[in-house]
Order: structure tokens, then C-alpha cells, then sequence
């Protein structure tokens, strides 16, 4: 099994027709991702690596019975299509696009509230579930199928992690890149609870960094509501405050929550190891099994 | 991105709000010719994006001409926490009676802005927010409503304004908020607004902190910023495009993607060294924008030792290998040993390309790290 | 029994320190309306009728207890004093005010439909259950307690149809006044299934007027779902189309429906007689009961 | 309160919106003076709030200055549906290809603005709706938000606009809605958008109609309002702030209450009489407004017999009765028979008090008028 995305997702590609919608909808062709459409306004007939092109998701969604869209599109309009998405009934939306201003976020959230689709992302690497499929921009050949659950606010740290799991012979259930925003939709504690009602989830793998209280949040939820062992990793231990480092999200307030060492003592507390390296991770989840 | 307070009150005042009669000036003269036209008292205000500028001497109340002058020649061209003091606000002192706090941010646990007024202004709000947080009113703002107007008035009540000054508050908490959102503001605060002898309200401060996602709609904005910015590296890695935040270590580091380069500052920090910068080079970064990051990293006079940690995704090794051996090949004599490590998309192709003559290789992360802080320990002793 | 309102509702006036929100307090309390409070901004701690005032809604609910409130806040608040008692988990809001924009009305309707608070009105003459508590400026002097429901979309034909029904000796379980404008809380639907609900009434008078499709809708509805019999009357049949009379709601359109021979043929399919004349109504609950 | 083509031009053109070139005319000089200016051919239209203008003879095309001056001389002056035509807009001709319909407007039902798209425009669109919905492409827009530049798209593509133009049609419909919600209008549209033998997209024609109970907080908008009523009676009605309705009939109906009113209207008609009008005093009215109530119907020549059905809520009936003596004391002799039935708050003071000598009473509202009508019966003959 896994969380959100399996050989049945039926996805469509909004911006297909441009340069990194077009490269990776191949490469998540390749990795055998079921990629059944495109959505680019004024784009309808034509066709992108042999998938048909609409010009709204609503006929897209219509026409090829899509359950999921992956959002290419520039910041400008990634507001406006994430909310296209969410107004068709989709199960999952994951908008890899960086450089959303926040306040479109936080329109697109409130929207998020009043509907049944869950949002991945914004400015997140996507979501993957070994050997069935990819929904983003993440590099299939790292990953393996197994029974690790693995989700992290940052791209490349996740690959990094990955690599150190696969490298140990540790496989993964599906790992998640919920973005590094301000506002985001799937939270650390939407992805342990999918997790944990995953029976083939074992263990579970989380990489956060500084900044916000999602961390924090998600250690009350593990304490109190997970029996799946999670390990965890924080980044930014040496980030001074105040500073903005690369994620909007990846900010110390410097008003006592949001730094590592808050986020650290949560996770310790709810009972979750914080790795000191990123190796380390892949040595406390070898632990667990 | 922080604006300034002068540019900052000008938008508030543009927007209705009311502020003190103020001007900018940038010489003695400047502040002279300014306290004649607004008269005294005035206060002389360093124009830095530094916090605390009161108690760091960057402002000062002047009653006379003379008063005027010696504030001028001590503010002016000082050096506020590494920021040197260019140009001052000249603003016209206000006689006050109480001191309030009104500001608008974006919750982002909640997803949404919140409202906050408080009776304790004047003073750092952070603190109070620590020390006392009942004393900060609270209201959150359904982004797709907006602020509505009984809700102003509901969280200037709740924290307790006299009625004769709610409408008033309230009336500057809306126009507040208006601004926020108009402008695609991450924070809009007013610390203090000024309850005058007079029974007027005035905005006595102001900060705004812009979303620098949402520039490229602000171009007002926009062009406030490179006035903002006052290091020569921040003012460089904004050419370039970085996201770049300048530390104070000896051991220069590159990586693609913010948490896989935070990490690789913690690993530096962990086997014993200390990171000179944050430096992520972006996905999918080709040849030319490595070269400048290695350009980056040089130009910073504290560094002695780089570690470049790649992992590619949509970003490739074979781009990054040839990044950098076009960058290293221009020098006569590689100015800071540099080790590299590359893992992901195209990084067998990245090694086989990589000039080793130039740069030191590892196969891992911690390694690389390591190898860094010890070439900076060698060169540092 | 009754509906919405009872010996127990405990009333927050909105605008009470104004001419007509003093005056229909005192009213109202003559009646013997729990008015508990009143809210006002920037009058907190004065009384009127002996009504303790508040700044904010909040306020008044949190100190008082009240369930319900009564909007007398002229057209250019109104919208934003209901705004504000729909965050305030009330049960019930009534909105007299007349002449209320119709776009706010359309984001007080968002809202309204994110609460658990009935509203009605905007326009109307408000809610009464007769002996027991009057919400609004009905004459009170008319109404008997019974077994009859009313629901109306205008103020003073209520009032005529009403004192048919008393000088019949037919008394009313309670008396709704939904209001004329185009956008209205509680509909003929909501105050139908209501009554349905409420063992007590055993027949309900249903006035109505051209604009609209509300009684073409309340027609299917009690068609499809009730068993108390209803009798209705329309207003505007000799109303020329695309004039305005009166009520912003009272607009034929001249597109087919809207008009009150519409109204009529869709009631009298769904078995609901419609009378000719206002007193007709009062004939045709008495044949029912 | 519906603006005219020319008002609601200008209005879209401010915002953006392609308008053809134009110029108002209350002349025939006028008329040649803006041909002269915007050339051959020219559109000469009557600027009068009657539906059908173009069928009715109130829209010219003019290919030369004859053209122009004959199509001016039977235009101006001439009688619209019961307006006079005082002034028309002469209008650049537009070469098109094709014609849509774009338009805004409230759904009652749904309690939200629905946009809505038809690439069957330049005819009426209600016959349309009628007789072939499925060509009016429709969407909905949650108020909260407003319309979503996706959903702007979505309707036009829904509607079968053609790629090339779907931008602009889109753009256009976002524009509407931005005026729509800034103007507080009760619907907006425009039937054709006409596309250009030159790609072109404009406005051919401009419909807005204003929420009247909005205008307290649109003063230009209401500024445009008296210009726009060119009824005697309307005009007065609105002076005296009367929901008032011309009809065709002889017997002259005041009440109080929109939903009673038009229930006396209907009950004159069922007794075999003709309303002369819908006039409404509202809620709480004074001796003085009924005497208003009472000069209005009078001013109307075709009123013959008079009906006052009042019942009291917050309207006193002692006050009713104080009007109507006072204003009918003035006539030496009472113009038409008035009858009048009083019920509810304070009806029996009333009773006590109307000089009987003035009106006839009935007690009920049936009594009240049949009489009525027997009386314009008996006048009539």
C-alpha cells in the first residue's frame, strides 16, 4: 500500500506546455506514472508527449477521468490554477511551482478548507510512491519500494535522505514533499496521519527545518496519537535568527518556537530520535525494524 | 523585504493614515534646512533596517538648531550593527499621552492574516508578546472577506482602547489592513501609534515588510529595494538571483535546495568548523550561474575553504561539473581549495566530467563536510 | 411549540441606541421579549429600557447569554452588524433594516452558509411567536397563539392575512416574515420544513409575491416532503413585466418564471390552493383544520 | 436604476473595456459636428431606457452627412415606448464577424453573481435563454472571492469562444465583474462584443443597472440618476422617495407595505377594475408623506377614483388619518373619490379622527375596493 498516489492515479499535467511541465511530465511518464492530460488555457487540442491538452482542468478532469493534477505553473498564476484545480473534485493537487506570494496562498487555503482535495505543496518537490508513481520533479532512481514513510519540507535534503535509506536497503512505502511555505497544504501532521493508517507503513522518516510551529504540532500529534516510530531531522540548527534562509518558510522568528532546538525538544519529547546528520536518520529507521 | 520607515510612512500617509510631518534628508544641511520648515522638537531618525535603532543611538530628539546639528554629525555616517547610516528622517516631535501597537501579519499556522492591537506600544512588542501575551488583542482575517469593519473595532476594544479613541484606532487597523493586501505586505506594523495631548492619533513609526515572492505585481516596491539593501554581498547575490545569507565563518558553502543547504551549514557547524554563508544555488541551475556562485563565495575576504553539496534533481551534476571547472579554469591559482560532492541526476556524468586538478572530491556528504573544515583549519593556521 | 423563537430566546439588539431600535425594544419587551442586551459600538455600559448595551456583539452574547439577535442598524452597517452576529455562534439573527446593498447581502450569504446560524431577512418584519417573544417590529396586538403557521415574504400583507385568521378565532404557532429582497437568510423552504418539524401546527398560510423563484421551489419541496397542509396567496398578479414594485425581489422578469401565474400553477400542482383574495386565505386554513 | 448606453460607455471605457469612438448629441448640429469627427459610417442611437430600440426605429446607420442629418432629424424629438428621445450617441460603425453576449448579473436563487458568456449575441438574450439556454455558457462566482481569472476562462471556453479570441473575451468578462463589484450594479453586460474583420474585440453596446439601495455610496452613480428618469411622474415619485409604478389603469392605489400594496393592485383588478398605479408610502409614515402619497396619484390625468388601504405596523393609522384630512382640506372640492380602509396600530384613533366628509371608509380591504372601483365606474361614465 501507500498514502495519496498509486498506480491508479490518473493525473493531469496544469503548464504541460511549458519547459518544465514538458520535461518532467516525460520523465513522470517514464517512471510510469499514469499521466492521462494536460491543462493549458488556449493549448486545448494539442497534444505533449502524447498526452491530450485541454484548455480548463475542468474538461481535462472531464475528458480523461483525472483524480489528480501536478501544477507547473509560473508564481504568477500558481494561485489561480491550484484554485482551478480545486474547484474539480480532485483527490490530490501537488504544486511544485516556487515563489507563490502568500497571500494567493492564503486565499487558495481557505478555498482548501471548504473542499475535499487534499494540496501538496506549494514550492515542493512532489510526491512518489516507489514503482507506481510520481507526481513532481523528484529523481525516481533514488527510491525504492519498501515499507518507510517518508516526509520532509525540503527537496534536496529529502534526496539526501533517501539515497542513505535506499543505499541501507531500506525501501519506502511513499515519501512526500510537503514544501518549505508559509502556507501549505498537506502538513507534517496530514502525512503522519495518512501514514499511520497505512498498514504497510512501518516506519516513518521526517525532515523539517526552522521556522513556523509545524514541527512542534506534529510532535503533540505523534505523543498522542501515533504507534508508527517516527525519526527525525531538523535543519537549520545554525541559523542565526531573523534571517531568511532560501524557504519563506525557513525563518527564526527569535520569539522562543519556530528555532531548532524548540523543534528538536518537541520531537525528543514526543518520543521522536532528531538525528545530528541526515546519515543518521537512515540509522535510527534501521533501528525501528 | 523591509522597507524603510520614511518610505513606509509616506504609503501610510498616502493611504490617510496620519503621520508626523517628516523629511528625509542625507546631510547636516539636509537635517537643518528640514527642522526649519518643521520646527521643534524634531526627531532625527537613522534610516537602517536595523531593530533597536533608539537604543543603539540612532535616534535622537533635538529642541534647538544646535541640538539639531549634533544629532546630524553623530547619526549620519555611524555604523548601526554593521549598516552605515546614509540618510536620516527628520519628523516632527510628537507630544503624546499613550502609546498603543497596531499591526497586521500573516498567521501562518492558521493559514490566514491575524490583526493585533495592544495598549502596550512603545515598546518591543515581541516582548510583550513573551511576557504578556493577554496584553495583545487578536483577530483573525478570513482572506477571502478581508478585515471587516466590525472586526476592527472588535480587537481595538478587546484590548482595551478607550472608547474615545476606537474609532479612530479601528479606522487605522482598516487602512492598515488595506495596505497589507494591496501592496503584499508579510507584515504591516505601527509601533507606537500616538495618542497626542490634543486627543489626535498618530502613526509614529512605521514598518513594512514586503513578500518578496509577490514583487514582480509590486514594481513600486520593487524599485524601493535595491535602495534597501546596503551590503555589497546581499547587493550581489540579489544580481545574481541567490537566495544568500552572509554568516560569519570561515567555510564557504554552496548547495541546491534550502533545507539540503542548512544541513550542510549544521554539518559544518558539527564536525567543528563554522559556515561563512547560506548559499542555494536554486534547481536546475546550469554552468554560468555555479561560475557566479563560486564568485559569491570568493568575494566574501572571511572565507578560506568551500564545499560545494549537490544534489541533483532537476538540477545536474554534468552542469555542475562544468560549471565548475569553466570557473576554476580562469584562475592562474585556485584562491580557496574547494571539495565537491555530487549525488543524483547526472552525477556519475558530473565526476567523470570534474577537472580533480582543480577541486577536491568526496563521495559523501559528511565527508565532503569534513574534508572542508579541515582545509579551512589548515589555511586559517 | 413553535419555531425558532420562544419563551426562552434571549435577545441582543443591534443599533438599540437608535430611534427605531429603542422604540421596538421597548416593544418588544412590552410583549415580554427576553431582550437581554444591546449592542452598539462606542456605547458600552449605557442602558436603554433598562437593556444593558454593549461594544461589540461578542460582548453582548458572552455577558448575557444571548441566543438571537435583532438587526436595527441602518443599510449602510446592516450588512456588516449581521456579519458580525453570524461570528458570534448565535442561533438565530433577524435583520429588519430595509434597503441593505445587495452584494453585501450576496457575502453576508457566503458567510451565513459557513455558520450554524439561521438569519432572516434582511427587509422583513421579523419573527413572532405569538404569548411568547416578538423578534422585530410586528404589531403584536394581532397575533393569538394557535395552531397555524405563517410564512411571508412581505410585512403589512402578514398583517392583513393575520387578522383574518384571528378575527376567525384561528390563532398562529409562530409567524415568520422572510422579507422581500433578493437575497434572504432563511427561505420558504427553511420556515416550511421547520414548521413541518413542529407537532404543533397542523396547517400553514404561505404568502408570497411575484420575482424570484422561491415559491416555485417551496411548490416542489412541499410536494416532495410535507404532510401539513398549506394554503398560499401571491401578490403582484396585475404587476406589469420588468417593473420594480416596491420590494427588490418583486421584479418579474418576464423569462417564464418569477411571474405570479407561475408561482400559482406550480403551488396548486403540489397541491397548495392559492386564494384570490388575501381573505381567502384565512377560508382555505379553515377548511383545513 | 438602469444608466444609459452612453453613461455605461464611458464607464467601461475608463476601466479598459474597447469602446467604439463616440459622441452625445442633443442636435442635429451636434449630431453632424461628431460625424465629422469620427467619420463614415456612424451609428446614430436614441439614448432613451426603452428595450428594442433598434426595431422601434431608434437606431440609425448613417453612411454619409444625409444620412446622418436624416437619421438625426427622425431620432431626436421622436417618442420611444412613451420617452422622448433628447439625445443620441453617435457612434463609430463597426465592421464585425461575429457577435457575443457577456454579461453579469445576480442569481437570486443561488444568492451569488453568475457570469455569463454566449457566442449567440447581438440578439436578445432572454429569447436565447428561453428558447436555447444550453448556448449561454454560465458560472458562478462565490462573492467571497470574487470571479477567478481561471473561471473567466472557463465560461468563455464553456461558451465555444474561439482560442483566438478567448483571451480577450475573458479579459473582458473580468473587467465586467471588477465594474460590477466597484459599482454595486444589479447586472452589467454587454450584447454584442463584437469581433472586428481586424481581430479586433469591443464593446458594441453597454448595459448597467445600478442596485438603487447601493447608490448612497455611489454619488456619481446617483448623480447620473435624475438625469436618467425622463418621466413626469417618476421624476416626482423619486423626489417624494415613493416606490411608485405607473400603470395604465384609472383607479389610484396608496398603501403601505410592497407585499399588500401589489395585493390591492390585484384585488382592484379582480373586482373588475384598472390599477392606475403601485405607490407604496413604506413603513412609519407621516402626515406630510401621505399628503405627498395623495399629490402624486392626483398629478396622474387618468386617475378617476382613489383607494388608501393602510394597515398599521409602524405606520399609525392616526397619522394616515391626519394626512389625508389635511392634505384633502386644501381642495375646495375633492378632485376624484377617495375611500379609505385603516387597520391595525392605532386604526380606530384614525377612524375617530378622518373627516368623513372628505373620504368615504370601508372597513375592509375588500369593501374598500370594491367601492373604489365602483367609484371610477361611475366617474368614467
Amino acid at each position: 500500500m501507500s498514502v495519496f498516489v498509486d498506480e491508479d492515479t490518473r493525473v493531469v499535467v496544469q503548464g504541460i506546455t511549458g519547459g518544465e511541465g514538458e520535461f518532467h511530465t516525460e520523465q513522470m511518464l517514464a517512471y510510469g506514472t499514469n499521466v492521462v492530460a494536460g491543462a493549458v488555457p488556449g493549448k486545448g487540442g494539442q497534444e505533449v508527449a502524447g498526452v491530450p491538452v485541454y484548455d480548463t482542468v475542468d474538461e481535462a478532469v472531464d475528458a480523461e477521468d483525472a483524480t489528480a493534477s501536478v501544477v507547473f505553473v509560473p508564481p504568477a498564476f500558481a494561485g489561480d490554477a491550484v484554485f482551478e484545480a480545486l474547484d474539480t473534485n480532485l483527490d490530490l493537487v501537488v504544486a511544485i511551482t516556487e515563489g507563490v506570494p502568500t497571500q494567493d496562498m492564503a486565499t487558495v487555503n481557505k478555498r482548501l478548507s471548504e473542499v475535499d482535495t487534499n494540496l501538496i505543496g506549494p514550492n515542493c518537490p512532489g510526491i512518489i510512491t516507489p514503482g507506481e508513481a510520481k507526481l513532481g520533479i523528484l529523481p525516481g532512481n533514488i527510491f525504492e519500494a519498501g515499507n518507510v514513510g517518508l516526509v520532509s519540507r525540503s527537496g534536496t535534503l529529502t534526496y539526501q535522505v533517501v539515497s542513505n535509506l535506499t543505499d541501507r536497503g531500506i525501501g519506502q512505502t511513499t515519501a512526500i514533499g510537503i514544501g518549505g511555505d508559509p502556507i501549505i497544504g498537506t502538513s507534517f501532521i496530514d502525512a503522519l496521519e495518512a501514514f499511520e493508517a497505512d498498514p504497510e507503513t512501518d516506519a516513518i522518516a521526517m525532515c523539517g527545518e526552522i521556522g513556523g510551529e509545524d514541527e512542534e504540532q506534529a510532535a503533540k500529534y505523534i505523543a498522542e496519537n501515533m504507534d508508527t516510530p517516527v525519526a527525525g531531522f531538523i535543519a537549520g540548527r545554525t541559523a542565526p535568527p531573523g534571517k531568511r534562509m532560501g524557504h519563506a518558510g525557513a525563518i527564526v522568528s527569535g520569539s522562543g518556537t519556530g528555532t531548532a532546538d524548540s523543534k528538536i525538544t518537541a520531537l525528543n519529547d514526543a518520543g521522536v530520535p532528531v538525528a545530528d546528520t541526515p546519515g543518521e536518520v537512515a540509522e535510527a529507521i534501521d533501528d525501528f525494524l | 523585504m523591509r522597507l524603510h520607515e520614511y518610505q513606509a510612512k509616506d504609503i501610510f500617509g498616502e493611504a490617510g493614515i496620519p503621520v508626523p510631518e517628516s523629511q528625509l534628508a542625507d546631510s547636516v544641511e539636509g537635517v537643518l534646512d528640514a527642522v526649519s520648515t518643521i520646527g521643534y522638537p524634531a526627531a532625527i531618525k537613522a534610516q537602517v533596517h536595523v531593530g533597536g535603532r533608539g537604543k543603539a543611538g540612532g535616534i535622537k530628539i533635538a529642541t534647538s538648531e544646535e541640538e539639531a546639528r549634533d544629532a546630524a554629525e553623530s547619526i549620519l555616517g555611524m555604523d548601526l550593527k554593521g549598516y552605515t547610516v546614509d540618510r536620516v528622517l527628520v519628523e516632527q516631535g510628537v507630544d503624546f499621552v499613550d502609546e498603543y501597537y497596531v499591526g497586521v501579519t500573516m498567521d501562518r499556522g492558521a493559514g490566514e492574516p491575524v490583526a493585533m492591537v495592544s495598549t502596550k506600544g512603545g515598546v518591543d512588542i515581541e516582548a510583550v508578546a513573551e511576557d504578556d501575551p493577554e496584553a495583545i488583542a487578536r483577530e483573525h482575517i478570513d482572506p477571502a472577506f478581508g478585515l471587516q469593519p466590525y472586526q476592527a473595532r472588535k480587537v481595538v476594544y478587546d484590548a482595551g482602547v478607550p472608547a474615545e479613541y476606537a474609532r479612530d484606532v479601528s479606522s487605522i487597523l482598516s487602512a492598515l489592513y488595506e495596505l497589507y493586501e494591496a501592496n503584499d505586505a508579510s507584515d504591516i506594523e505601527i509601533n507606537p501609534v500616538m495618542i497626542t495631548g490634543d486627543d489626535d492619533v498618530i502613526a509614529a513609526d512605521a514598518v513594512m515588510n514586503i513578500d518578496e515572492d509577490a514583487l514582480f505585481r509590486q514594481p513600486d516596491l520593487a524599485d524601493m529595494e535595491e535602495d534597501a539593501s546596503q551590503n555589497d554581498l546581499e547587493r550581489k547575490a540579489g544580481e545574481y538571483g541567490f537566495d544568500y545569507v552572509r554568516l560569519s565563518g570561515n567555510t564557504g558553502i554552496i548547495g541546491n535546495g534550502a533545507g539540503l543547504v542548512m544541513a550542510t551549514l549544521d554539518l559544518v557547524d558539527y564536525y567543528g568548523g563554522t559556515p561563512a554563508n547560506f548559499l542555494d544555488v536554486g534547481g536546475g541551475a546550469k554552468a554560468d550561474r555555479i561560475g557566479n556562485a563560486l564568485d559569491m563565495v570568493f568575494a566574501d575576504e572571511n572565507v578560506e575553504s568551500v564545499v560545494f553539496n549537490i544534489f541533483g534533481g532537476i538540477t545536474r551534476g554534468d552542469e555542475v561539473a562544468k560549471g565548475i571547472n569553466e570557473a576554476l579554469e580562469d584562475f592562474e591559482e585556485i584562491p580557496k581549495p574547494v571539495v565537491v560532492r555530487l549525488a543524483g541526476t547526472n552525477a556519475e556524468e558530473g565526476m567523470e566530467i570534474l577537472n580533480t586538478d582543480l577541486v577536491q572530491v568526496e563521495a559523501t556528504l559528511e565527508d565532503a563536510v569534513q574534508r572542508a573544515v579541515a582545509n579551512a583549519e589548515e589555511v586559517a593556521q
